[in-house]
């Protein structure tokens, strides 16, 4: 039994991860390859929700409505870059970290004008309603499921991208090395834009699949952004194997943390200082891995700087 | 015979799947000018890194002044008489040139946990970094922003800043790198001064410069020193003529 | 640069107008109205500005200004929006306040100035019990009693094993141990999640494997779209019956819809309850503002009527002992029909149960199902020195 | 008084001189209201001038400075708890506790730079604020009511008056320690350290002990700050130490012009300022038009990045000399 609820529980942990390199992936493309702070990263991920879900509305289909979302979140990201972002390259990172908080103030205000403040209704399709039996006995939610497909499915695309195509390998050296790639004689600008389009749209596509599970309401991808940092951080800025790696660990720690830490401490202390402790070590324990993993590796578990 | 100032003993630095440093042994004996040759990627400046502590060895020992210090860091080393320029300029480009010397002479000073008085105006300060300007011949730029120094003077504020510490060895990693003919004359002269009062190893790519200073001469390829000996003797080394120098080089 | 601060002063010193207009009402509103926790604000704003328009825009027929003031949610931010109000405004009465934390902020300083303090929302149990003031009222209810309705109900109804879950911060403690103050049955698990927690996948998965025959949750806002969405999505919803605090009302529900669908939860007020003052304030405030309005909109809207019947009776506002012995008296037009105070100026009113339901024209709206506790106080009066 | 021969100090010290001149004009023209005003100001001020220290003089960006405002403020808010109300207590301890938390913290975090360094210490601000949280005898998220510092007698801290010159002397001390330690010996070694960390140790700085050192004496401001504010909000919580209360330290620094010690003061009040005018401004062109100000202070920000470099400061050419 125990054994059943821990692989449930794996699952959310993993379908938590995937939802998170969504967001990290774009972030430490462009933190790697453009040194640059974006903290409107998460204004992304909630335009794209709310984009999608109306969208959905209007087309009547989820996904004829993100179809259309990824291109328009991605339109609305190189927008973004090329009015404000683009004069910040050369900034220094606290520049970026303020004109980018600027922005994500702007966005919050701008969804509450535009959409109103109340949360927005955003429902799973009728298609993906339902459980499925992951194993026998184990019923899991059929569009939890889908998160994690599509989000596996944008990773190996995302490989595939940055290993296969030349896009991709100027991708990498710019990660490991800009000079470089400048000197390579492409067209920088117009990569940098395209890597902002490409993160724009994935930080888009987290906040679309999440909306139907959440709540579509202003201000949604600022929690969302602290722990998409964290992953980057964890797995090493412009790493996007790192991102992978780290997301899906911050996903199980987190949800494997929150699920068993109450019970564990109860092992050891009386219930009431456990439902004391478990619950603030729980809501501590990224940060906490994320200390720790500086600690033993200051630069994150995949540095992808190298110059 | 006296024990060498530094003693290399098998060094290895590997990156991956490179290795940078190759089984080197190097000694330097006090008041020469050891230079240290090789082509591009020979592996200098990791040598450099390895001997002022900026980069640890993966194997190897290191001995100064009569000590092992394979595993002190930078700083420590620079207390013990080390002192590094580095191939690309490193100064401090908003503070005036004094302030850049001054720093350097604040650290071998007595601690710096000392938060009242101005730093400034603390002649203990001022007085032997003006003195080390001067020995660089910068003492008239003094009051002047090292950002807005030519790049001549600022490879000289350099070595006024590693002088500055009283060092007993002076490392210096391509010192004339991106000067101009006049400017690396004005440094040969330089260098010429400090000779006999200063232990120094010297990476330099200017083959006039190197012949016209070193005592002895390293050379270095692919991480292994493969000849060491007085110009004329590497002049003559066939294996290095090879390996590395065009005829036309040696002249 | 001098220059600069001097004319800043100077400009300071016009923007104060001071007025002493003894008969002229002045009250101070603070609720959060900007950034993303601005909903909750928005609703209670337009049930005050309903209030105001209900009595004329005169509050006890006398001269009225009403200082908006929007506190971000920042303790701190409040603490200074009161001191603007009472220092430079000169308000007679500080109103609104949804946050518990915030009404902890500002209690003190506000209470221990020549102003009356109307709390439209929040109401934690010091300043209910020990720290009670003879200038603070509240028209809301004490943070316990909800969570303590709902327990009487599960006791009363013999529904074993219940499951809790509440944020783990200090209202959701006090929420649960509210339930548990009545509901003596056996406790299936009990869980605190994370503040604003969005996904709640692994305490769903923890919960059906735990078996309970019921679930207890408070989760307000956002946290309570995201859990009850997810708790229909998981199938929980048709096999282990959900009880709430807070978690599904007309603000979260536009969200939620057919996921609230049958939700049960205790609360003082509904919008179908049958009194004259809440059907003509629930008909108008739809006419005016376009959607249906919430606890939070009724208790602003009871906070203008309860202002103007104690300042009605008195004639002015500067007699502040012959104001509180009206607000005192109770018995004003509210949406609530009766309400009375306790010695620690708690009302004394009745809790129901609500359950979610859908109406004909595709909303989703509340239902009274029935009276848990009628008339009831709270049980931290009696820490109260106060009484009269 | 060599300070009247340099006009920028001359500026910084007429603005110290009308500062200290605002509780008796306030009370001249019966506007009590605006000394509690830049009571608050004046506290963010201080610890936004004892971020700048590491930040613009030492180039660490702490992304969690406040949490040191918190341990501060939770010392005074807990001792007023156990009846401790006494201020030759508080302040110390208040004072000690803030540089063992900083010295243990950033112990950690030192060891990490740029970016990863702005992270790090994010994760402790969390990790702190969590706890405030879970602090359930303190009112834990609620927070719980202080009452003010006592000084024997000496002074009344209920009296508006006294509490502004009470932070007005820490705000005037705070900038004139910090004047004397960015131009001490050690406040060279910091600022070389951000200009060039590498040079540094190469001439001879164990740099860790040194940065460590600077984010001690930084934090600890920072935690004298949090004693003055649970002084002057009467009430502690949590939410003192939210992130967004670190990112708005940063902002105000930013804003005024980093590396500089006059700057963060600029920064701190224009910041609280804006935040207090600009809902009544905009409320006074359209009705509701208030509660959107985020709508304007969004963009405001991007164009003082954009168009302002150096901050407030630097556009009255503020800008302090030997840095990089």
């Amino acid at each position: 039994m125990d054994g059943l609820l821990l692989l449930e529980q794996t699952f959310n942990g993993l379908q938590f991860g995937v939802m998170l390199f969504l967001m990290a992936a774009g972030l430490t493309l462009v933190f790697g390859i453009m040194d640059m702070v974006n903290l409107a990263h998460g204004s992304l991920y909630m335009v794209g929700a709310y984009i999608a879900t109306t969208f959905t509305q209007w087309t009547g289909s989820f996904v004829l409505g993100i179809l259309l979302a990824v291109p328009a979140t991605a339109l609305v990201g190189i927008a973004v870059e090329v009015v404000v972002l683009r004069t910040l390259y050369d900034r220094d990172h606290l520049d970026q970290v303020l004109a980018t908080f600027g922005l994500i103030l702007f966005f919050n205000e701008l969804v509450r004008t535009v959409w109103g403040p109340a949360a927005l209704f955003s429902d799973i399709p009728a298609f993906l309603q339902g459980q499925v039996e992951i194993i026998p006995g184990v019923p899991y939610p059929a569009y939890r499921l889908a998160i994690i497909g599509v989000g596996l499915a944008v990773a190996l695309a995302l490989y595939l991208i940055v290993s296969r195509t030349r896009m991709g390998m100027l991708i990498r050296a710019g990660a490991s090395n800009r000079e470089m790639a400048g000197a390579l004689g492409v067209n920088i600008k117009l990569l940098f834009t395209l890597v902002f389009g490409l993160g724009a749209a994935f930080a888009g596509l987290a906040g679309m699949m999440t909306g139907p599970i959440t709540t579509v309401e202003p201000g949604m991808g600022d929690p969302i952004l602290i722990l998409a940092f964290v992953v980057i951080i964890i797995g090493g800025i412009g790493s996007v194997r790192g991102a992978f790696v780290a997301a899906i660990l911050v996903g199980l720690v987190d949800t494997i943390g929150r699920a068993f830490l109450p019970q564990f401490f109860r092992l050891f202390v009386a219930d009431s200082t456990a439902d004391a402790v478990g619950p603030a070590v729980a809501s501590m324990l990224i940060y906490i891995l994320m200390a720790a993993v500086l600690f033993f590796r200051p630069q994150g578990l995949f540095p992808a700087r190298t110059g | 015979m006296t024990e060498p100032v530094l003693a290399v003993e098998g060094l290895v630095k590997r990156f991956g799947g490179l290795t940078a440093t190759d089984d080197l042994s190097l000694s330097v004996t006090a008041g020469e000018i050891h230079a240290v040759i090789g082509p591009n990627g020979a592996g200098k400046t990791t040598l450099i890194a390895q001997l002022s502590g900026d980069l640890a060895p993966d194997d190897g020992r290191i001995r100064f002044a009569g000590r092992d210090i394979t595993g002190l860091r930078a700083d420590e080393r620079s207390h013990l008489g080390l002192a590094r320029s580095f191939q690309i300029t490193s100064i401090f480009p908003g503070f005036p040139a004094l302030d850049n010397v001054a720093l350097a002479v604040q650290a071998h000073a007595g601690h710096s946990f000392r938060f009242w008085s101005p730093a400034r105006r603390d002649a203990g300060l001022r007085e032997p970094a003006m003195a080390a300007l001067d020995e660089v011949g910068l003492a008239a730029r003094a009051g002047i922003v090292a950002a807005n120094l030519s790049h001549g003077e600022q490879r000289q504020l350099e070595i006024a800043m590693a002088l500055a510490t009283k060092p007993s060895l002076l490392l210096l990693d391509e010192p004339m790198a991106g000067m101009g003919i006049d400017e690396s004359a004005r440094m040969i002269d330089l260098l010429r001064g400090l000779k006999g009062r200063h232990t120094i190893v010297l990476i330099e790519h200017d083959m006039d410069a190197v012949f016209a200073l070193a005592d002895r001469i390293t050379v270095l390829v692919y991480g292994r020193a493969i000849a060491t000996g007085t110009p004329a003797e590497i002049r003559a080394n066939a294996e290095v003529r090879q390996a590395y120098l065009g005829d036309a080089h040696v002249g | 640069m001098k220059k600069k601060l001097v004319g800043l002063v100077s400009a300071l010193a016009l923007l104060a107008t001071p007025s002493l207009a003894a008969d002229k009402v002045k009250v101070g509103f603070i609720v959060t109205l900007s950034g993303p926790a601005g909903i909750i604000g928005k609703h209670m704003k337009d049930g005050f500005e309903l209030g105001l328009e209900h009595v004329g825009g005169k509050i006890g027929g006398l001269e009225t200004e009403v200082i908006f003031g929007d506190d971000q949610r920042k303790p701190d931010v409040a603490k200074q929006l009161v001191d603007k109000m009472i220092k430079r405004d000169r308000v007679q009465f500080v109103t609104g306040v949804i946050w518990s934390n915030l009404m902890m902020a500002i209690h003190g300083p506000v209470t221990r100035s020549d102003t009356f303090l109307i709390s439209s929302n929040a109401g934690p149990s010091p300043i209910a019990g020990k720290r009670c003031s003879e200038n603070f009222f509240s028209v809301s209810w004490q943070n316990d009693q909800t969570p303590e309705a709902m327990g009487k109900y599960l006791q009363d109804k013999g529904i074993d094993n219940v499951y809790l879950m509440a944020p783990n911060y200090q209202a959701g403690k006090d929420m649960l141990a509210g339930v548990r103050r009545y509901y003596k049955g056996k406790v299936a698990g009990q869980v605190f999640t994370k503040l604003g927690q969005q996904d709640y996948s692994a305490e769903l998965s923890t919960l059906r494997a735990a078996g309970p025959d019921a679930v207890f949750v408070f989760l307000p806002g956002g946290m309570g779209i995201n859990f009850v969405k997810q708790y229909a999505q998981a199938g929980l919803k048709d096999s282990i019956p959900l009880y709430t605090a807070f978690t599904a009302d007309a603000v979260t529900l536009p969200a939620q819809k057919d996921a609230a669908l049958g939700v049960l939860g205790t609360q003082t007020w509904s919008p179908d309850l049958a009194n004259p003052v809440n059907k003509r304030f629930v008909a108008d405030f739809r006419a005016k503002h376009g959607y249906i309005p919430s606890f939070y909109a009724a208790q602003a809207y009871d906070t203008v009527r309860f202002l103007d019947a104690a300042v009605a009776k008195v004639g002015n506002v500067s007699d502040r002992d012959a104001l509180r012995a009206a607000m005192r008296a109770g018995d004003f037009p509210n949406t609530r029909g009766s309400i009375k105070f306790n010695n620690n100026h708690f009302p004394i009113q009745n809790f129901y149960m609500r359950e979610v339901v859908k109406q004909d024209d595709g909303s989703f709206t509340t239902k009274i199902r029935g009276i848990v506790f009628p008339a009831y106080g709270d049980s931290y009066a009696k820490d109260c020195k106060m009484s009269w | 008084m060599q300070a009247l021969r340099q006009p920028r100090l001359l500026a910084q010290l007429i603005l110290l001189l009308l500062l200290a001149a605002v509780p008796p004009v306030m009370t001249a023209i019966d506007e009590p209201f605006y000394t509690s005003l830049f009571t608050r100001i004046m506290i963010f001020a201080i610890a936004a001038a004892s971020l700048d220290l590491i930040l613009g003089y030492g180039g660490m960006v702490s992304f969690g400075h406040a949490a040191y405002i918190g341990v501060g403020a939770y010392t005074v808010g807990i001792l007023s708890f156990y009846g401790v109300d006494n201020g030759f207590i508080q302040f110390p301890l208040a004072v000690l506790l803030s540089a063992v938390f900083a010295a243990v913290i950033g112990a950690i975090c030192i060891r990490t730079s740029g970016v990863y360094f702005i992270m790090i210490t994010l994760a402790f601000a969390q990790m702190l604020y969590f706890l405030g949280i879970s602090l359930e005898e303190y009112g834990g998220d609620d927070g719980m009511p202080v009452y003010r510092s006592e000084f024997g007698g000496l002074l009344d801290l209920y009296d508006a008056n006294h509490l502004y010159y009470l932070v007005f002397a820490v705000l005037a001390a705070t900038l004139y320690f910090g004047h004397r330690l960015v131009n001490s010996r050690f406040g060279m070694v910091v600022r070389g350290m951000k200009s060039n960390s590498l040079r540094m140790r190469a001439v001879g700085y164990p740099v860790y002990w040194y940065r460590l050192t600077a984010y001690v004496i930084s934090g600890t401001m920072c935690g004298v700050a949090g004693a003055l504010f649970a002084n002057w909000s009467e009430f502690v919580s949590p939410d003192i130490m939210h992130w967004v209360r670190s990112g708005d330290l940063i902002i105000m620094v930013i804003v005024g012009g980093m590396g500089t010690l006059f700057g963060p003061v600029l920064g701190a009040t224009a910041f609280l300022l804006m935040e207090e005018y600009l809902p009544e401004i905009l409320e006074g062109t359209a009705p509701g038009a208030g509660e959107h100000w985020h709508f304007v202070f969004g963009p405001i920000l991007i164009l003082i990045v954009l168009f302002a470099k150096g901050g407030i400061f630097g556009l009255f050419g503020g800008r302090e000399r030997g840095d990089d």
